[in-house]
């Protein structure tokens, strides 16, 4: 029995309790703290990647000594270990970052935003280590009662969209827990391992075929997939830019995890494709959701509100990789959530660069700023250019992966969809690149506009976004690692045609 | 838009209802969750963390850590609470839109 | 990653400018002696690699490096041929001539933003270098955009209102290649669950004839908007806004050139030319191509800027090369791939020209250049002898591509293509010549002395007219152009040529 | 199937959906968000409900152990799990609630109304 899988979360708890005392008194002390507690856990995701990708065996944590199904379970297995991982060193990243752009957007208590930060992280990895479907919702709404705090800071729009987002997941949160209770008095057991072995029998149940929409339902809410986005857009594009960076890029993807881990891992196989089409369903939505995001990413101005849109597209190449149900587009959708999580940490943090340094979010505003920030814009058109899908950055990856997942099945609605976005995706990105580079002198089009005066990213922001500009690299160049170590054994279930 | 919700609402019941038709009836003895682990809580729970009570028991021991994160979660929501609402104060620049004179005095935004 | 056959020389010819890219970005402007350096060292690194390999690939030798496992069953991997390394060959020398006379042109414009503009252009280079090397479709891919990428803030350059309009386009229609392709590549793996080269290609025809099919529109769609087709030719005169040595280099040589050269590893190296016979994919590639050589003419006559005529005669040339791999027989074939050489060095040298005449005298105008070969002899000279190549001369290195193309065309029994070669020779000669005649034989009071422009960019099209000149006097004696063609030709089709070209 | 729906024995299913409809009617067609909140919290009731109403069993007692039946009957207590379940998770509503209502107020003391339709234009007009 391993230490790892409990570690993870209780460590960011204890460091977020210290650092909520700390924070009390200094911000700065706060930030060190929860910087340390990242790190900490992402140290310690490490360490049990490397066990599980290298010893192979899944790490198992029986809490309080009571073995499943008495107590509640941890299991830390590749899918974990991967997304643990991700989310430790994007929340490390961020909170780096995090100083400077919280004193010039939050009015005062920064001390109160860390201890949020560190409990936003405990509860998503939480949801990823455990092996208990109710101990996954009481994670979920951790996580989700620390992040509506962070983004209820920012403009004064932000309370508003917050507690819409507030009200619409808490109905997420309400048919998870509505389908927790439908399976449990189905089956009897709420440990997911059991459940596994459970289930087979009872597939033809209607009560389980109701839980299962409902689990995935509630989970999709979260996930914000089209047409269950609508708080999205309002949440990113009113929230500071500290949040937004923290969460547009991890929190949404953690639900669509857990999506996939109940179909491979609790749902008997083919259940979501053959008992209830579940994951076809997933696949139209994300589908639909891919041309919508992309389309009304294009008719943006601001800033933000154009990543939120292009978010809610991204978010339905998570959902694609669901609904192709064949192990090269799980792949795909699996490295889609790293990438996207770095693609849009980066892009969010560069937003909040921009911001700091001249005020401005709206597009049509940035001219110049290439000249003003000339590497923080590099680091931006490698997002850019990932979001779009050049090879060789982690963006194209993916897409390749959905795209031979989508042929294998043939599905060539959807193969037509991931080709169209990619374009869609290049305009609205291109305008951007185009705005940041333009120059005002000699540009007659843009004359009248006012050029950036501004001094380029401090360092302690330059150096997360130029990590997470290098991870888009990596990520891109290197995925074959990440496949062949993690993610072939993950999705290594539906390959028998389930 | 009202008729639409009231039709999606209706679908949601709908559905929720057919689902429950195969759930074990009221009382059912032989249920799945009847026969299944409880069955451990109630002939263990003494025996095991020396309480009568059962859901103590599976509360604070079995599941504590489902507790724990309970815990948690009212950790986080006093911290929401604090940020959410603490920060009022803070704002220096008592702006324009919408503010209206604060109802319990205390805020410096809407008469700066 | 060290495999026993791992050779050094592609990788260096391939990053060479690349590292150059990044060490000239982050010299700077303030020192640009020392940045420009960096890039003539990058471009004699390059060409040196590249020449080093000529004489094994003649032997038969093939250098290989794989770099890393990319996606599950798929290699980054070089891996030079006879095909690459030709086009490889005239990429990397160009790029050694273009860079002397970017640093006149640039420097005698005062241009903006030079740092960027020369890491972009090495950038671009080693994209060019690495799909000649590519060792499989996923390999050439990767390099296609990057090379379509780094392109975009060359065409721009200028800066102005219509040089962003005209980027946007640029972009629009690369983006849309680059997926096509992507989608052509997924389609390929599904189908044949391998995207390795193979001379006289890897699929066949159990696929089906639909997914060959589509497999085909795919990268006909995302080759023939690069190697500028009709009608996805019209980014090509538009991308002229870029820098003349931009548009020398690569709309010229290095980016319309990957274009036709994807369609040469598409024919040889992924259908194989029977495949391609057999679904009539051939047929209709060759029949759109013919159309563009006549079209594109027609349009270059009507045109009095300088730079646009050349780009349509360019997007006519380019067909040429198109249309000989079309038709499949090995006589066109080897004249579509000597096309490629020749048609490099004489149009390098026509655009070097126009750039020469712009810098100096700032005309754009045909029009306006009456007389001007008093002024700027050589210049006037180098361009007469490029434009009486590409219309077909013998002694210049137009006549013999075209001789094998003509040839193929009758080999393949379609006489209607010998004719395009024919009108087409003609409509050249009508669209060039008259510039050449004007400037020697009318008089102006515009261009009284003689004046030549900087020798940073004199010589340089002194060379590329020397060159082309060679090409067509001695087809091998400069680099051995001719014999690599040959063995392009046997490799794909597995027929030898005899001495003097004929099979 | 539709013998089931009306089956005496069901009714406490019955009684729940109608519950949960009722919260999720507040929630989706209320205009007030106060009412919304209201709708919210009644809408997690219903869940709680479904849980506490499938921990019964017939004849049982309480799970609180009676010296006097011993524990070796599993048929003699109910169900302790969802009780366990409904603590939680009740708390989490509560949270949740709570957050909620912070929010109200910081709404209402800014804008002065909690009018849905309203805030958003209020919103929009901000962001612009």
């Amino acid at each position: 029995m391993s230490q790892i899988p409990a570690l993870i979360p209780t460590s960011l708890l204890l460091f977020a309790l210290v650092s909520l005392l700390v924070g009390l008194r200094s911000a700065r002390g706060a930030q060190l703290l929860a910087v340390a507690g990242m790190l900490f856990a992402f140290g310690v995701s490490a360490l049990g990647l490397r066990e599980v990708a290298f010893g192979g065996d899944t790490l198992r944590y029986a809490v309080g000594n009571w073995l499943p199904p008495i107590g509640i379970e941890f299991v830390f297995d590749s899918l974990a270990a991967y997304m643990t991982t991700l989310l430790t060193f994007t929340g490390a990243v961020v909170t780096v970052y995090a100083p400077k752009a919280l004193a010039a957007e939050t009015d005062g208590r920064q001390g109160m935003v860390y201890p949020s930060m560190l409990l936003v992280l405990a509860g998503l990895t939480g949801m990823c280590v455990t092996g208990d479907i109710f101990n996954l919702y009481v994670f979920l709404e951790v996580a989700a009662l620390a992040a509506y705090a962070l983004l209820a800071l920012g403009e004064r729009g932000a309370p508003v969209a917050t507690l819409r987002y507030l009200l619409f997941g808490a109905v997420g949160g309400g048919f998870y827990l509505l389908g927790v209770a439908y399976l449990y008095f189905a089956a009897g057991t709420l440990n997911m391992a059991e459940l596994a072995t459970l289930l087979p029998e009872l597939q033809e149940s209607r009560a389980v075929i109701v839980a299962a929409v409902l689990m995935v339902l509630g989970l999709a809410i979260k996930m914000a997939l089209f047409p269950m986005h609508f708080w999205l857009p309002d949440v990113y594009t009113n929230t500071a830019s500290v949040p937004a960076a923290l969460i547009a890029p991890i929190m949404t993807k953690v639900s669509a995890y857990a999506i996939i881990r109940l179909w491979l891992d609790v749902f008997p196989p083919g259940f979501f494709t053959e008992g209830v089409p579940i994951a076809a369903a997933i696949g139209w939505f994300s589908a639909a959701g891919i041309l919508y995001g992309s389309v009304l990413a294009i008719a943006q101005h601001d800033y933000r509100r154009m990543l939120a849109y292009s978010s809610v597209g991204q978010l339905g190449y998570i959902g694609l990789g669901i609904g192709l149900a064949n192990p090269i587009a799980m792949v795909g959708a699996l490295l889609h959530i790293v990438n996207h999580a770095f693609m849009k940490g980066l892009l969010f943090m560069v937003g909040g660069v921009i911001k700091l340094r001249t005020g401005r979010t709206r597009i049509p505003e940035f001219v110049g700023i290439g000249r003003a920030m000339p590497w923080t814009m590099v680091a931006f058109t490698i997002g850019a250019l990932a979001m779009v899908g050049i090879p060789p950055t982690a963006g194209f990856f993916s897409k390749w992966y959905l795209l031979l997942g989508s042929a294998e099945a043939g599905a060539w609605v959807w193969f037509a969809v991931i080709v169209a976005s990619s374009l869609l995706s290049a305009i609205y990105f291109f305008r951007v690149i185009e705005m940041i580079y333009r120059d005002p002198e000699r540009d007659s089009a843009v004359k009248d506009r006012e050029p950036v005066e501004a001094d380029g990213a401090p360092v302690s922001m330059a150096v997360p976004i130029g990590i997470m500009a290098g991870g888009i690299m990596v990520a891109g160049i290197f995925n074959v690692l990440i496949v062949r170590a993690l993610l072939e054994s993950v999705v290594a279930p539906l390959a028998g045609g389930g | 838009m009202r008729f639409a919700s009231i039709l999606l609402l209706a679908a949601v019941g709908g559905f929720l209802l057919w689902g429950s038709g195969d759930l074990p009836q009221r009382g059912d003895p032989e249920s799945p969750a009847s026969t299944g682990i409880s069955t451990y809580y109630i002939q263990n729970a003494y025996h095991d963390s020396d309480t009568p009570n059962m859901v103590t028991a599976v509360l604070a021991d079995y599941r504590g850590f489902d507790t724990f994160g309970e815990a948690v979660v009212v950790t986080a929501a006093a911290l929401s609470c604090l940020v959410i609402l603490l920060r009022r104060r803070r704002r220096e620049d008592g702006s324009e839109t919408g503010v209206f004179p604060d109802l319990d005095g205390d805020a410096p935004g809407g008469a700066a | 990653m060290m495999d026993p056959t791992f050779a050094w020389q592609p990788v260096v010819a391939v990053f060479v400018s690349a590292v150059a890219a990044i060490l000239l970005s982050l010299t700077g402007e303030k020192r640009r002696n020392l940045r420009d350096s960096w890039t003539i060292l990058a471009a004699l690194i390059k060409f040196g690699a590249v020449f080093s390999m000529v004489p094994g690939v003649l032997a038969g030798e093939t250098f290989e490096a794989t770099l890393v496992e990319i996606s599950p069953g798929i290699e980054f991997a070089l891996r030079v041929d006879a095909a690459g390394i030709l086009f490889a060959m005239s990429a990397s020398f160009l790029w050694i001539l273009t860079s002397f006379y970017a640093f006149g042109y640039m420097r005698g414009g005062n241009e903006v933003k030079q740092t960027r503009f020369f890491a972009m252009l090495a950038t671009c280079l080693s994209a060019t270098i690495g799909l000649c090397f590519s060792a499989n479709l996923f390999t050439f891919v990767v390099f296609y955009e990057i090379l379509s990428i780094a392109t975009y803030p060359l065409v721009t350059h200028s800066g102005s209102d219509k040089a962003y309009a005209m980027g946007r386009q640029y972009l629009i229609y690369a983006i849309t290649a680059g997926m096509a392709l992507v989608a052509g590549m997924a389609l390929v793996w599904q189908a044949a669950g391998t995207l390795e080269f193979q001379p006289g290609g890897f699929l066949d025809a159990d696929m089906g004839t639909g997914m060959l099919w589509a497999i085909f529109l795919c990268f006909a769609i995302g080759f023939g908007v690069k190697a500028g087709v009709m009608p996805l030719h019209s980014w090509l005169p538009n991308a002229m806004i870029a820098p003349t040595p931009v548009s020398a280099l690569l709309h010229a040589v290095a980016v319309v050139k990957a274009g036709v050269f994807g369609f040469v590893r598409l024919t040889g190296y992924t259908f194989g030319p029977e495949l391609m016979g057999a679904i009539g994919a051939a047929a209709a590639l060759a029949a759109f191509a013919g159309a563009t050589i006549l079209l594109a003419s027609f349009i270059a006559l009507t045109k009095d800027d300088l730079k646009a005529r050349l780009a349509y005669s360019t997007v006519g040339h380019l067909s040429y090369i198109v249309l000989g791999i079309a038709l499949l027989t090995p006589q066109a074939m080897l004249g579509g791939a000597y096309h490629m050489v020749t048609h490099a060095a004489m149009k390098i040298t026509l655009f070097f020209c126009a750039g020469a005449i712009y810098v100096h005298t700032g005309k754009k105008k045909i029009s306006q250049l009456d007389g001007i070969g008093r002024q700027m002899p050589l210049t006037l000279a180098a361009f007469t002898v490029g434009a009486v190549g590409l219309v077909g001369v013998p002694t210049v290195g137009g006549f013999i591509s075209k001789w094998y193309l003509a040839a193929g065309a009758v080999d393949a029994g379609q006489l209607i293509f010998l004719g395009v070669f024919l009108v087409s020779g003609l409509l050249n000669a009508a669209y060039l010549l008259p510039i050449a005649t004007r400037a020697f034989l009318r008089t102006s009071e515009d261009h009284p002395v003689r004046n030549e422009a900087s020798p940073l960019m004199v010589v340089p099209i002194a060379v590329t007219m020397l060159l082309a000149l060679m090409l067509g006097l001695h087809p091998d004696g400069i680099f051995q152009f001719f014999s690599i063609a040959e063995l392009i030709v046997s490799d794909v089709t597995g027929t030898t040529f005899g001495e003097g070209g004929t099979p | 199937m539709t013998v089931e729906f009306i089956e005496i024995a069901r009714y406490p299913y019955i009684l729940i959906v109608a519950l949960l409809l009722v919260g999720l009617y507040g929630m989706t067609v209320k205009r007030n968000l106060l009412k919304k909140v209201i709708g919210m919290t009644i809408f997690q009731t219903s869940i709680y409900l479904l849980f506490i109403q499938g921990a019964t069993k017939q004849g049982a007692t309480i799970p609180v152990l009676d010296p006097a039946l011993g524990n070796e009957d599993p048929t003699l207590y109910m169900n302790p799990l969802p009780q366990v379940i409904v603590l939680t998770a009740l708390v989490v509503g509560v949270a949740i609630t709570a957050v909620a209502l912070s929010l109200l107020v910081l709404l209402y003391r800014r804008y002065g109304t909690l009018d849905e339709v309203e805030l958003l234009r209020r919103m929009k007009e901000q962001a612009s």
